[in-house]
């Protein structure tokens, strides 16, 4: 038997409070090399809060964040070196560069000597070339949401975080999406409201409400659990 | 020991004008989210209105009403005329313009009025009254210090407590957000500015019958060091204006008396490098955004 | 003919003789100080209506520096090279002209009566023809002091001074002469913050009685005014840059300035008593050519240095160059206009090293005390008064 | 009777090609409408040029009778049209309360507009907890339902969406299609409702309206649009 | 390697064109060209950073007194007086900037610019405490014509030629940089800080470089100054001065070289010229006029200039591409 490599991500106890109100309150997860997790619960469950803590962008009261089996770089700057990407719930794209601007620049971050030839590689795999001199913010939504990933995905990340990927696009770009993330070998960390994309992408589904885990487990398992289905499908799930 | 109290209380009737001044800015800040670099010479204008309005009455409360009301006037129309038909979120154009406008009003000004100064007599005695045989505060000094305290009250509540206040900062914060509110965001800015400018006007016309006289640069350096008050401050805060606007009144004061006048800007520098390093948006700064 | 033989003159044609100037007319210093070129043009028009000097007539050029001496630079340099002048006449105030001090000596410009009170256009071997009009500050504290040590030698004296040369200078002369552990309390101020509260506070915290002032005219009236406010009434004793009677009592307002100002002493060199000849004339130049504008110190001291240009351009010769123009300012001919004899001289670039003591007596500023010169060490003596008769209406040649 | 009725709209970006181009629409009283488009088709375009927020090229918008087409953009929410518009359209320098209060604002005074926005904490407990936090420390879920609260404390008579599922979990979104629901049938109030969930958006209308091209591709009611599988495979990809 | 080449060929044509102006055109020339490496310092750090320097004024002042300290205390041949006095001016400014934009990396707009303008304020009470001369300043070296050179052309001319080079040098640096790498990471801290973080980018270290990299031009710029007129004074660094830089930067079109060459020839020379008009009109108006017009029309013509342009001159040609970012997208976020 093979010794167990450490988790890509796990995350122990984690607690984040802002002000009185307790975002996070002892969290615990773990993501595997190449596992897709996803990260649901209703909103203001703390979600986001957990890819923050992950990041260094929010300090955590209390827990641990560990990458590889080493805590997590306290600088934000330094997480894309440690092989951790990750997108923004809203787009933070750079508006004003170019598409392909945008995808060198984590590239050039990382002092890569190939980051024009890894850019351009990235943009295709994502069918972006033809739209590669055009400013991003003056681009279609599904096309910024693109690059957005692009982005995330030129330096090659061990792990990424990616935040309400499919939010606002229509069926057709979240089946590409999924394609897209069904060909990735990294380990993906996913929070995401379309419940059907979720389903059919994620390996195992962490629930968040009020900054606890909820439940755990595979996506049946968790489709089919009680206190999930009040607090975050709702009688109405089906539409 | 004489000193400090006599130091401290000359220190705190210039704050007083100074913390007005910067409120101004702040006003101008919160409802229009740009720093008016022409304040100084829109209030010296306004203050011409004043002087022509008491030479010609013999009234100085005539005077302060067409003062105000000239201030009001010119920030509005500064406005409606120029600052509008700049494209929005970008600052530059706004000074640039600002700047210029600085220009053709101070020119315009020495040109009708003459570079000279021309001497403006307080409504009160400036004899201070004598306390255990140091001088302090004058009758005229408790005027200023009275007239902003009111005006910084009256402000601090038609901000925070009032529709109209909050219509003010919806303008200011989301313009198009607060459209769909139904708030008339043209008339808000315009508002705004007549509000800031007719501030700064009050706190120049306090401040001049203290100095040489009204001149077209009367209130240059009042708009540099309140500038720094409200950077201070926190460009948001009103209280903080107040604090800041004080504390460097003190600290001007005080670095003249026991070290040297031309100590002063290097203590004001120095007091907003200190502050900044430990708060960069201000004493009283809005907690930071989340970033994610 | 061209003037000067073969080589045309710059700034000198068979009709007209061209001179620059570089003033503050805009910005903060124009308060003070854009009265003077204006009285200067004045003078040369009322001469250039009377036939001129030596048949050409004086075109006087003036630019506007708004006291920065970057501006200086542009405007000076385009006075030489773009309108060639013949010389620089009066520039006004001491970091704006000097830096272009080294520019005109390398042009070989002459830099006459320039107007400020620095011991630095006083410098024959360096600066060969640059030459100072004002009475330096260092003598005009030396006169101060030595009259208020006349007047009462147990009095506690004090200065206040501009954070400058001006200020300085003036605390350097008293220093001269009471010694320099003599001077109870020394304060200044800064022309960007009008406000001396402070200061006065600390002065009169230090018990002064007299209280020597290096201050210009607006500084002054705000010291006077503010101690009034403190009921408080030493003794007060003004360089001649700030203590124009007229400009004062503009500040304080004509209803107060005659009890504030009672008794304030100064010195001067220039014939500022009212009533007298030049007084006339120049009121007389100041109505027709000049559009009746306000007649303070600054009218006087502008059609003073006017005068004295006129009165060396007369002794420059039928075909004036710059060489023959400053000799005739270093010859030791020119008389000037002032109440003291006139100090240029081949190995001094100073023009007055005298000056009479005024007094303020019931709303009329005088000359009633003694003459004083003062030795380049700061050795104080008493002289005879030598006014400067008016002749030929003012107009030399 | 129609709400709110376009005609000719014609809609652009700089000198760019018309995105909205001669369009009509009648939009019926008291009905929810979908309004339905692949990205890029100018749902948002039409809402926004709808409120004044872009300028029509040509073209006339009709209130209840009432011409908008001269009217400033707040003159336009005054006139009874309300807009929960793309992103998350909240004041984030002000408070929750002070945004909601914001929005009942010209609507209600004194006790009434409190009673209002009592009434929307009662709809959105989310926000209740958070009264007092500024908004940009709100989830994007939290803004999104603050910014509809908003528009509702107007009671407008034609109330744009665009979007308003975008960022709301599953549960918070059926919850949101039932207020609106429910506030229609109560309040008359007529919705048009720009959704790029297409099934969600016509499970809960009346009518749905596809855009394709710049104009109105099918009009009908919404339970035939989901039925009819050409238009769902050319234009609602379900 | 194209930048250089670029660089090389407009110095020879300005140095060419020197010979068709005059010694006070040639004067003007040289002001501009300092005006013009410290507004391109300027111009890329605002255009392509967002932090809004009011006190490059000071950062010149520092070049000047370092260049003139420098220069004067070498007792050698001239060249080598004026490359330490450029290696002064450049590491006096490099080193003020550098703690400048350590505090500038934490400040939004607003706050920068306050403490940049107190900086400016504080200029000449520095100069007071500092030993360096007061109000008088200090007296930098004078550079005559090389011998070889003297009876070719007037010292004006020479100086022209100085000032070109040196801005050139200052500013050809700046164009690779802002081209390179490292203006793709300023450009990406400009559109969105969490970002770049994310990717990478420290905000912090990137602002604060962009600050260096501004103030060293601006340092040399100062050095022209103090060629062409021999002197640094606190008088001339003042805050109208830095003002100016300012609308030169802004009139010019943000983060464009080229717009900076036409802005700071703008603010040098515009001023002169409505003054040399004014003066040419009958001045029957009395002496209040003077000099108050000339600042009065400048004025009213930098507001319509940036009413009728408020991208800048250098954007003129591309009107599409300031619309496009003038109107704010509709579909910025989700
Ligand atoms: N910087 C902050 N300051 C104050 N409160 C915060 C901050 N960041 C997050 N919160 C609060 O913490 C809670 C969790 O926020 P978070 O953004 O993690 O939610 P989320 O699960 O991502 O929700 P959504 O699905 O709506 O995006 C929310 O109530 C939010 O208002
Ligand atoms: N500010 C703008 N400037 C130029 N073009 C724009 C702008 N906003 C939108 N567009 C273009 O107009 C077209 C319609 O965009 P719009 O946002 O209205 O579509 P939508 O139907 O709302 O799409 P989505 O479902 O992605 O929200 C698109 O091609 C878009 O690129
Ligand atoms: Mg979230
Ligand atoms: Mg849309």
């Amino acid at each position: 038997m093979t010794t167990p490599s450490p988790p890509r991500l796990a995350v122990r106890g984690l607690e984040v409070a802002f002000g009185g109100l307790t975002a996070l309150d002892g969290v615990d997860f773990d993501v595997h090399p190449g596992e897709t997790v996803a990260l649901i619960g209703p909103n203001g469950a703390g979600k986001t809060t957990v890819f923050n803590a992950v990041c260094g962008l929010v300090k955590p009261r209390k827990g641990t964040v560990r990458i590889d089996g080493r805590p997590a770089p306290a600088k934000t700057t330094r997480l894309l070196a440690a092989g951790v990407a990750r997108t923004l719930q809203g787009l933070g794209l750079f508006d004003r560069l170019t598409v392909l601007d945008n995808v060198r620049v984590p590239l050039v971050a990382l002092r890569d000597p190939d980051a024009d030839a890894k850019a351009r590689s990235t943009i295709e795999d994502l069918g972006l070339t033809g739209l590669a001199h055009r400013p991003a913010g003056a681009l279609p939504y599904p096309d910024r949401k693109r690059t957005a990933l692009a982005r995330a995905l030129a330096t090659g990340p061990a792990l990424l975080l990616l935040d309400e990927p499919a939010g606002g696009l229509g069926p057709g770009d979240i089946e590409d999406l999924a394609e897209v993330l069904d060909g990735l070998r990294c380990a993906i960390l996913l929070v995401e409201h379309h419940v059907d994309f979720v389903m059919a992408t994620a390996d195992r589904i962490v629930v968040l409400d009020f900054g606890r885990v909820i439940a755990a487990g595979t996506p049946d398992e968790v489709r089919n659990d009680p206190a999930v289905e009040a607090a975050y499908l709702g009688v109405e799930a089906a539409v | 020991m004489d000193r400090l109290v006599f130091l401290l209380s000359a220190g705190l009737a210039r704050g007083a004008v100074l913390a007005l001044f910067a409120l101004s800015l702040v006003i101008v800040w919160r409802t229009a989210r740009v720093v008016n670099f022409a304040q100084a010479a829109m209030a010296a204008a306004a203050v011409y209105a004043a002087f022509a309005v008491t030479a010609a009455t013999g009234s100085y409360w005539a005077g302060l009403a067409a003062g105000l009301a000239a201030g009001a006037l010119l920030g509005s129309a500064v406005e409606r005329g120029l600052m509008r038909r700049l494209p929005a979120h970008a600052p530059l154009p706004g000074i640039i313009v600002a700047i210029g406008l600085v220009m053709v009003l101070q020119a315009g000004l020495a040109i009708a009025f003459g570079p000279e100064h021309r001497p403006m007599h307080p409504p009160f005695s400036q004899r201070p009254f004598v306390i255990g045989g140091v001088p302090v505060l004058s009758p005229y000094d408790l005027f200023t210090l009275g007239a902003a305290a009111a005006v910084m009250a009256g402000l601090a509540l038609l901000f925070n407590r009032t529709s109209l206040g909050l219509r003010l900062r919806a303008a200011a914060f989301a313009p198009e957000t607060a459209r769909l509110a139904g708030v008339r965001v043209p008339r808000m800015v315009a508002l705004g500015w007549a509000l800031s400018v007719a501030a700064a006007s009050l706190a120049a016309l306090l401040l001049v019958p203290t100095e040489l006289g009204l001149n077209p640069h009367a209130a240059d350096l009042l708009f540099v060091n309140a500038f720094a008050v409200a950077v201070i401050g926190g460009l948001d805060s009103p209280a903080g204006a107040l604090v800041a606007g004080i504390g460097t009144g003190l600290l001007v004061s005080l670095v003249t008396g026991y070290a040297s006048a031309s100590a002063a800007p290097l203590a004001v520098l120095a007091l907003m490098t200190l502050v900044l390093l430990v708060r960069p948006g201000g004493l009283l700064a809005a907690k930071e955004a989340r970033t994610a | 003919s061209t003037p000067g033989g073969d080589e045309s003159v710059p700034g000198v044609t068979d009709d007209t003789v061209t001179i620059g100037t570089h003033q503050p007319l805009t910005g903060p210093a124009a308060a003070g100080y854009s009265a003077i070129s204006a009285a200067t043009a004045a003078y040369f028009e009322y001469v250039n209506a009377n036939g001129g000097i030596n048949g050409r007539d004086i075109e006087y050029l003036v630019k506007d520096d708004a006291y920065d001496p970057a501006a200086t630079q542009t405007a000076v340099r385009e006075l030489v090279t773009e309108d060639e002048v013949f010389a620089i006449v009066n520039g006004l105030g001491t970091p704006t002209h000097t830096s272009v001090l080294d520019y005109l000596d390398q042009q070989g410009v002459p830099d006459l009566f320039v107007s400020s009170g620095s011991l630095t256009w006083n410098q024959p071997r360096v600066y060969e023809r640059t030459f100072a009009f004002n009475a330096d500050y260092v003598t005009e504290g030396a006169a101060l002091a030595q009259y208020a040590t006349e007047q009462d030698p147990d009095a506690v004296i004090c200065v206040l001074g501009q954070d400058d040369d001006y200020g300085a200078g003036i605390t350097e002369g008293v220093e001269a002469v009471v010694g320099s552990n003599e001077v109870a309390e020394v304060q200044d101020y800064s022309v960007s913050s009008e406000d001396l509260t402070a200061q006065i506070g600390a002065m009169m915290g230090a018990g002064c009685e007299v209280n020597v002032l290096g201050t210009i005219n607006g500084f002054t009236a705000m010291a006077v005014g503010t101690a009034a406010q403190m009921e408080w009434f030493p003794r007060w004793y003004v360089s001649s840059s700030g203590a124009d009677y007229p400009t004062l009592a503009g500040y304080l307002g004509e209803d107060l300035a005659p009890a504030l100002l009672q008794g304030m002493v100064s010195v001067n060199y220039l014939p500022s008593s009212a009533g007298g000849e030049w007084d006339a004339l120049f009121r007389q130049i100041n109505d027709e050519y000049n559009d009746g504008a306000p007649y303070t110190g600054n009218t006087i001291f502008g059609m003073s240095v006017g005068h004295l240009f006129a009165e060396a351009l007369a002794a420059a010769g039928d075909d004036p160059t710059r060489e023959s123009l400053v000799a005739a300012v270093e010859s030791g001919d020119l008389l000037g206009n002032g109440i003291v004899p006139l100090s240029y001289s081949a190995d001094d670039h100073a023009a007055y090293r005298a000056v009479g003591v005024t007094v303020v007596d019931e709303g009329v500023q005088d000359y009633a005390g003694p003459v004083y010169e003062v030795a380049a060490g700061g050795q104080v003596t008493a002289i005879e008064a030598s006014p400067v008769p008016l002749e030929n209406e003012g107009i030399p040649g | 009777m129609s709400a709110l009725a376009c005609e000719g709209l014609t809609v652009g970006y700089g000198d760019g090609a018309p995105v909205i181009d001669a369009l009509h629409l009648d939009i019926a009283e008291g009905a929810v409408t979908a309004l339905l488009g692949a990205n890029g088709a100018g749902k948002t375009t039409l809402l926004r040029a709808l409120t004044g927020l872009v300028p029509l090229r040509a073209g006339r918008i009709g209130l209840g009778g009432r011409d908008l087409t001269s009217m400033s953009t707040e003159d336009r929410m005054r006139a009874g049209l309300g807009l929960v518009p793309e992103g998350r359209s909240t004041v984030v320098e002000l408070t929750v309360d002070e945004n909601l209060r914001l929005g009942g604002l010209w609507r209600h005074r004194g006790k009434a507009r409190k009673a209002a926005v009592e009434e929307m904490y009662g709809l959105f407990p989310a926000l209740d907890r958070r009264r007092r936090a500024p908004g940009h420390t709100l989830s994007g879920g939290e803004r999104q339902m603050l910014a509809l609260a908003r528009a509702l404390l107007a009671q407008p008579r034609v109330l744009l969406l665009d979007e308003p599922s975008l960022g709301l979990a599953p549960k918070a979104t059926a919850q949101l299609l039932g207020v609106l629901r429910a506030t229609a049938a109560r309040t008359g109030l007529t919705v048009l409702l720009a959704e790029q969930n297409a099934a969600s958006a016509l499970s809960v209308a009346q009518r749905g309206v596809v855009l394709s091209l710049g104009s109105v591709a099918a009009d009908r009611p919404a339970a035939d649009l989901a039925a009819d599988p050409a238009l769902r495979h050319a234009y609602l990809g379900f | 390697m194209r930048t250089p080449l670029r660089a090389l060929l407009i110095t020879a044509l300005a140095i060419g064109g020197t010979f068709g102006l005059d010694p006070f055109r040639n004067y003007q020339l040289a002001t501009a060209a300092a005006c013009f490496a410290a507004v391109a310092g300027l111009t890329v750090l605002v255009g392509l950073t967002g932090q809004l320097s009011l006190g490059h004024a000071v950062l010149m002042a520092a070049g000047g007194y370092g260049f003139a300290c420098a220069a004067s205390a070498v007792d050698g041949p001239a060249p080598v007086a004026l490359l330490a006095g450029l290696l002064a001016a450049a590491a006096v400014s490099g080193l003020l900037g550098l703690l400048l934009g350590a505090a500038a990396a934490r400040l939004r707009g607003p706050y920068l610019a306050g403490l940049t303008l107190a900086l400016v304020i504080a200029l000449p009470a520095a100069a007071s405490t500092l030993p360096l001369g007061g109000d008088q300043g200090v007296r930098a070296p004078f550079f005559p014509v090389p011998e070889a050179l003297a009876s070719l052309i007037a010292v004006e001319q020479w100086h022209a030629w100085l000032a070109i080079v040196i801005a050139a040098v200052a500013v050809t640096p700046l164009m690779i940089l802002r081209s390179g790498r490292a203006g793709l990471r300023m450009r990406a801290v400009l559109d969105d800080e969490t970002a770049s973080r994310l990717s990478g980018v420290d905000p912090g270290r990137v602002k604060t470089g962009a600050f260096v990299a501004s103030a060293v031009p601006a340092g040399l710029g100062g050095a022209v100054l103090a060629v062409a007129t021999q002197q640094v004074t606190p008088g001339g660094y003042g805050l109208a001065f830095s003002l100016s830089l300012v609308v030169a930067a802004v009139a010019g079109g943000l983060g464009s070289i080229g717009g900076a060459a036409i802005g700071s020839v703008l603010v040098t020379v515009l001023p002169w010229a409505i003054d040399e008009l004014v003066g040419l009109a009958p001045s029957e108006f009395g002496q209040r006029l003077d000099g108050n017009l000339a600042v009065l029309l400048f004025g009213a013509g930098l507001v319509a200039l940036t009413l009728a342009w408020p991208g800048g001159l250098a954007r003129l040609p591309r009107p599409a591409r300031l619309l496009r970012f003038a109107t704010p997208s509709t579909t910025t976020e989700r």
